[in-house]
């Protein structure tokens, strides 16, 4: 099974509400999967869900070998194999850049801090932010927090990274500035799953383009695939969407 | 008014008041440091505690907060000595002061917790952070650090409070004034002098949270954020 | 001057210490009572006046009297010279004794077997200065007034006290098992009413009333019924 | 030995009532006094500012006790002897009391939005018109819930009036210890009493704070 | 001397950044004048100076017959004289739309109550909004406070009425709705400088446009002139806002 992650009939409801409703998919190593869909068409929760973040009602999720359905699941274990970025960055505001980043290889990994900060320096390079070590959050622009928070979870050598419309609270030149950097992770072999409403980016990048409606996975394919939808919801979502 | 004011009597006395303040003082710094400890556990059992220990914390600050500290000087003092217990007055008034300040201070911090958005939480956690680093690293040090100004207050007030142990043979300054003025029968003068005494301390108080608010908190040291 | 004042206002105010047993107190229904209460009682009715009981402490008894809030203070106010420069006092009333006393188990013999001892008083009274400057050595623990500090002594927070015979009764009382005993008699010191200096006119006037009662007996009856012995011979001629 | 009775409590309760009345005086007293510091505290010239700030410093950096004190003999050194206790003690806590609400109520005061100044201003209002009309209205919603909190600050610093012979609810209790000598039961009882006044105040004002912010969400 | 408004060589600062650098310009009864300009070369800075909310450091202002500039200025009587009206509305929330109305008459010219409740109905009427009047402020749309923000001017009878940006916190059915108000004002004689983003607004109703830029007045001209800009910064400015 090459499989890094495997959906199979996930269940999930807030109250009432039916969020997920049987999702099944994978996603093989180094694979990039774009998630689409429409607002409340259960994106986040999915991602979320493959990290743990929620429980789920039914089905089987697993990743990187992790059974994550499972109540027994180490969960500290689990997040040592998933990186994720959030829209909203979620950096440690009283941290700087590179505190922020030496934080869990220190606290989770036991690195010294010489080991530690000498890592930081190296992911923040990767994202272009070598002079912005000692900054603090407030500081830094909206692009470079959302690079510092990418950095922040390369740092822990994930061997997936999930990532939920990390631009989408940016302008056009930054999120310019944080797409490059998901696209050279790409490029590196990085197995990557990312809810993005960046359909140039999607097709640009993604080798397999998952769309969600209503809970459920409607259609799933290459970048291709939205060209030439197959179903009336994602020609009107492409439609509309572009 | 035919009062002449006379504060030269109160001259020889100035060992007596500085030990006076030297107590306050101590007092207040013991109890400082220990209802800070105190507060913040139970800030935090309170915020993410089992059932038992939410209704445990909620209890007694609900309880300090409505009686007066004098009345709870006496239940300590008076209190642990009918358990069998005979511990100094220095001793029964720092632990009423604890047991007091502690309860204010556990409802500023977790005000200061409640502020710290879930979001931090998440993100900690699937950076892999175990619970009580969780709590260390990313919940309360910005809580406290968004506090701060909140609970410098409070132990300034707690400073001030700390003349209420007079009453039972602590010999802090309100004490030295009581005892000044009852052998120089010269009340007046002794209460200027000690008032402006607490109002020098409460500047002391204030400044010396002030400094070690710059050395602890680093970023708003560099960002220039005010205290 | 006061006495023209009292007639005035057509009451007298004595301050009373009602934490100090057995001179001022409240018996079971709350009422003021005590050796105190009764001598002011007495005094008050002789010089022809109603009176109004001013409560004080023994550190703000001297302030209540210099501010005018009281004409007269009966608090067990002994009379000691450094009091004199600042007050005025009538002819005694009572004795008291500043003691020193601890239970059967603690060895005092004298004073230097008081060294590193702590030693329960009232802050501000002359038994504290009493014993202060002559216990030299030992750790002075003060309460505000004697309630507390009797209250001290039952609950074992203190085990020596400086104080009068008449607190060590009122201690002994609610602690039978281990009672106190007088080790140190520290000083004999008359007491009297204090009064503002100046205030002549009223002095003379509660020093006539004060020889009549001895003399009849009265203050002597009042004491002993309060501290279960009778007054000096030499004040009751 | 006598031990606790009736008699005692209905004692401490009638005790109870004097904390209370001391507490109306003192929060009225102090409602009045911190009000007027407020309006120096917003004033526009610098030296009435200057001077609230001063005595809200002082206020706020002295004991309770101390202030106590000081009123309790001060008034009557300059020529007031016959104020009883009570008139003392409640200038000594609206003292306390003014310190405190007058920079409870400046917070509200400027947290009304200049923009509301300035409105009031453009439509001609005197500065008196613009205080009364605009500002105090929307500070006054703001206030409500701090000012209950304060007031079960007042009610449990009456206590400290007993070191100034001010029978109310402690002394009462210290009274009573005097004659019967069970410190622990007494004081418990006493603190019950306390708690009695207080968590009702306490309970309304942390509900009104809540509805406020639901208000602003 | 016919000008209602007058500035002559205005200059005022803000710390170190000087924010009018000598600006003149005129306004005549009856007259519309538009400043338009981008975000920060001083509009709402020199309509506050009319308006005598800030104090300019030196030149002229004279406004109804007022010296603006004069230190010893009544400012309650300009202020009988000028209304003012903010893009943020500032209603008083604690009051309904008509009280809102009423407290400046009662207060400074001391109408009756009665009295008063009959011209806030009339204003109201004007702006269309007689329904509203029990309404409080945050039961009001955008539009409709801005309208009773516009009435409660009204009721003061000003002689000039000053408009900063009233609309751009609208949508464009709400500003439709302010905009329509604004122009029946101008038909109906009030003279009016407006500070306004809406080019085709001032185009429509302004007689005068001033275009201000860097703290200066750069050009002044009837509303064709934006059709035929004469500076290389207004042709720039035109070309973007419209
Ligand atoms: N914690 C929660 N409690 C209740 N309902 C929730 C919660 N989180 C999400 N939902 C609901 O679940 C549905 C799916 O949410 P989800 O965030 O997964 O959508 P999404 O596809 O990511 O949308 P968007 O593109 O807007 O982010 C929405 O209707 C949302 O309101
Ligand atoms: N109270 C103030 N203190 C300091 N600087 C100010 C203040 N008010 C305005 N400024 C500065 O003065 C300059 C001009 O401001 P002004 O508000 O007049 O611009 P504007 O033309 O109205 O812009 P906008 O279209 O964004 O409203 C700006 O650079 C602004 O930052
Ligand atoms: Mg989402
Ligand atoms: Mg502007």
């Amino acid at each position: 099974m090459s499989a890094v992650v495997s959906l199979s009939n996930v269940h999930k409801s807030f109250g009432a509400v039916k969020v997920l409703d049987g999702v099944s998919f994978e996603v093989g190593r180094g694979e990039v999967a774009a998630v689409i869909g429409q607002s409340g068409s259960g994106k986040s929760t999915a991602l979320r869900c493959i990290n743990a973040l929620e429980t789920i009602e039914d089905g089987t999720i697993s990743v990187c070998g992790h059974a994550v359905h499972d109540r027994k699941l180490d969960k500290r274990e689990l997040r040592r194999d998933v990186g994720i970025v959030f829209q909203s960055y979620n950096l440690f505001p009283h941290l700087t850049a590179e505190q922020n980043i030496m934080l869990a290889p220190t606290c989770v990994k036991s690195l010294s801090k010489a080991k530690a900060r000498e890592l930081a320096r190296e992911v923040l390079a990767r994202v272009g932010l070598e002079a912005k070590a000692d900054h603090y959050p407030e500081q830094l622009s909206g692009g470079q927090q959302q690079r510092v928070a990418i950095a922040r979870s390369l740092a822990m050598q994930p061997k997936l990274m999930l990532f939920d419309e990390v631009t989408s609270a940016l302008d056009p030149q930054l999120t310019g500035e944080v797409l490059k950097v998901m696209e050279d992770l790409a490029r590196g072999g990085m197995t990557m799953i990312l809810v993005t409403h960046e359909m140039a980016f999607a097709r640009k990048v993604a080798s397999k383009v998952i769309y969600m409606h209503k809970g459920k996975v409607w259609e799933t394919g290459p970048g291709a695939m939205l060209e030439n939808p197959q179903t009336e919801e994602l020609k009107a979502f492409v439609g509309s969407g572009l | 008014m035919t009062y002449q004011f006379d504060f030269a009597v109160l001259l020889p006395f100035w060992r007596e008041f500085a030990m006076g303040v030297w107590l306050t003082l101590q007092l207040s710094l013991i109890s400082t440091v220990l209802g800070f400890i105190l507060g913040t556990l139970c800030a935090i059992g309170r915020a993410d505690g089992p059932p038992w220990v939410k209704f445990l914390v909620a209890t007694y600050v609900e309880i300090i907060r409505n009686t007066p500290l004098l009345v709870q000087v006496f239940i300590v003092y008076f209190g642990i000595a009918t358990l069998g217990i005979h511990v100094s007055a220095n001793l029964a008034a720092v632990l009423a002061l604890v047991v007091n300040v502690g309860a204010y201070t556990s409802e500023i911090v977790r005000a200061g917790l409640e502020s710290i958005h879930k979001s931090q939480l998440e993100a900690a956690e699937c950076l892999g952070l175990s619970r009580p680093q969780t709590y260390w690293h990313v919940i309360v040090r910005p809580a406290i650090e968004r506090v701060y100004p909140a609970l410098t207050s409070q132990y300034v007030l707690l400073m001030l409070a700390s003349s209420i142990t007079s009453q039972i043979s602590a010999e802090e300054l309100t004490a030295v004034a009581n005892r000044i003025q009852s052998d120089t029968f010269r009340s007046f003068e002794t209460y200027i002098v000690v008032g402006v005494l607490y109002l020098a301390l409460s500047f002391v108080v204030r400044l010396a949270f002030w400094l070690f608010g710059l050395v602890v908190f680093v970023r708003r040291r560099k960002l220039g954020t005010a205290l | 001057d006061t006495l023209d004042e009292i007639k005035k206002r057509g009451k007298i105010l004595i301050a009373v210490d009602l934490g100090s047993p057995p001179f001022g107190m409240n018996d079971a229904n709350m009422q003021p009572t005590g050796s105190d209460v009764e001598s002011a009682k007495l005094i008050a009715a002789d010089l022809g006046f109603p009176l109004e009981i001013v409560q004080v402490t023994s550190p703000n008894r001297i302030p209540f009297l210099l501010t005018g809030k009281a004409d007269l203070v009966m608090a067990s106010f002994s009379v000691t010279d450094e009091r004199k420069k600042v007050i005025d006092f009538s002819d005694p009333y009572g004795v008291i004794q500043i003691v020193v006393a601890a239970p059967k188990s603690v060895a005092v013999k004298d004073l230097k077997d008081l060294v590193g001892k702590r030693l329960g008083t009232t802050r501000g009274s002359s038994n504290d200065k009493e014993a202060t400057t002559q216990a030299q050595g030992a750790e002075m623990v003060r309460y505000d007034d004697d309630a507390t500090l009797i209250t001290a002594l039952v609950s074992g927070q203190v085990n020596i006290m400086a104080s009068s015979p008449q607190v060590m009764a009122a201690v002994n009382a609610r602690r039978p098992n281990d009672p106190l005993e007088i080790k140190l008699v520290l000083k004999t010191n008359p007491y009297a009413a204090g009064l503002r200096k100046g205030d002549d006119a009223l002095r003379e006037a509660v020093n006539k009333v004060i020889a009549t009662n001895l003399k009849n007996g009265k203050l002597n009856e009042i004491y002993t019924r309060y501290n279960g012995t009778s007054l000096p011979e030499d004040m009751l001629k | 030995m006598p031990t606790f009775t009736l008699t005692h409590f209905e004692f401490l309760c009638w005790a109870a009532l004097w904390t209370v009345g001391l507490s109306a005086i003192a929060f009225v007293g102090g409602g009045i006094v911190g009000f007027l510091v407020a309006l120096a505290r917003v004033s526009p010239s610098p030296v009435v500012r200057g001077i609230a700030i001063g005595y809200i410093q002082i206020v706020q950096g002295t004991p309770l006790l101390i202030l106590l004190f000081l009123f309790y003999f001060g008034i009557a050194i300059v020529g007031f002897k016959e104020v009883p206790a009570i008139l003392s003690a409640g200038l000594g806590l609206t003292i306390y009391a003014s310190g405190f609400l007058a920079e409870i109520w400046r917070g509200c005061i400027e947290s009304v939005p200049k923009t509301q100044w300035e409105a009031a201003e453009c439509l001609s209002l005197s500065r008196w018109q613009r205080m009364t009309k605009v500002v105090l209205p929307q500070a006054m919603r703001i206030a409500t819930a701090p000012t209950v909190g304060f007031l079960v600050q007042i009610v449990k610093n009456t206590s400290l009036a007993s070191v100034v012979g001010f029978i109310e609810l402690s002394q009462a209790g210290k009274l009573v210890n005097n004659s019967i000598f069970e410190p622990f039961t007494i004081f418990i009882v006493v603190a019950s009493i306390y708690f009695v006044l207080c968590y009702p105040l306490s309970t309304w004002s942390r509900s009104l704070e809540r509805k406020l912010n639901v208000g602003r969400r």
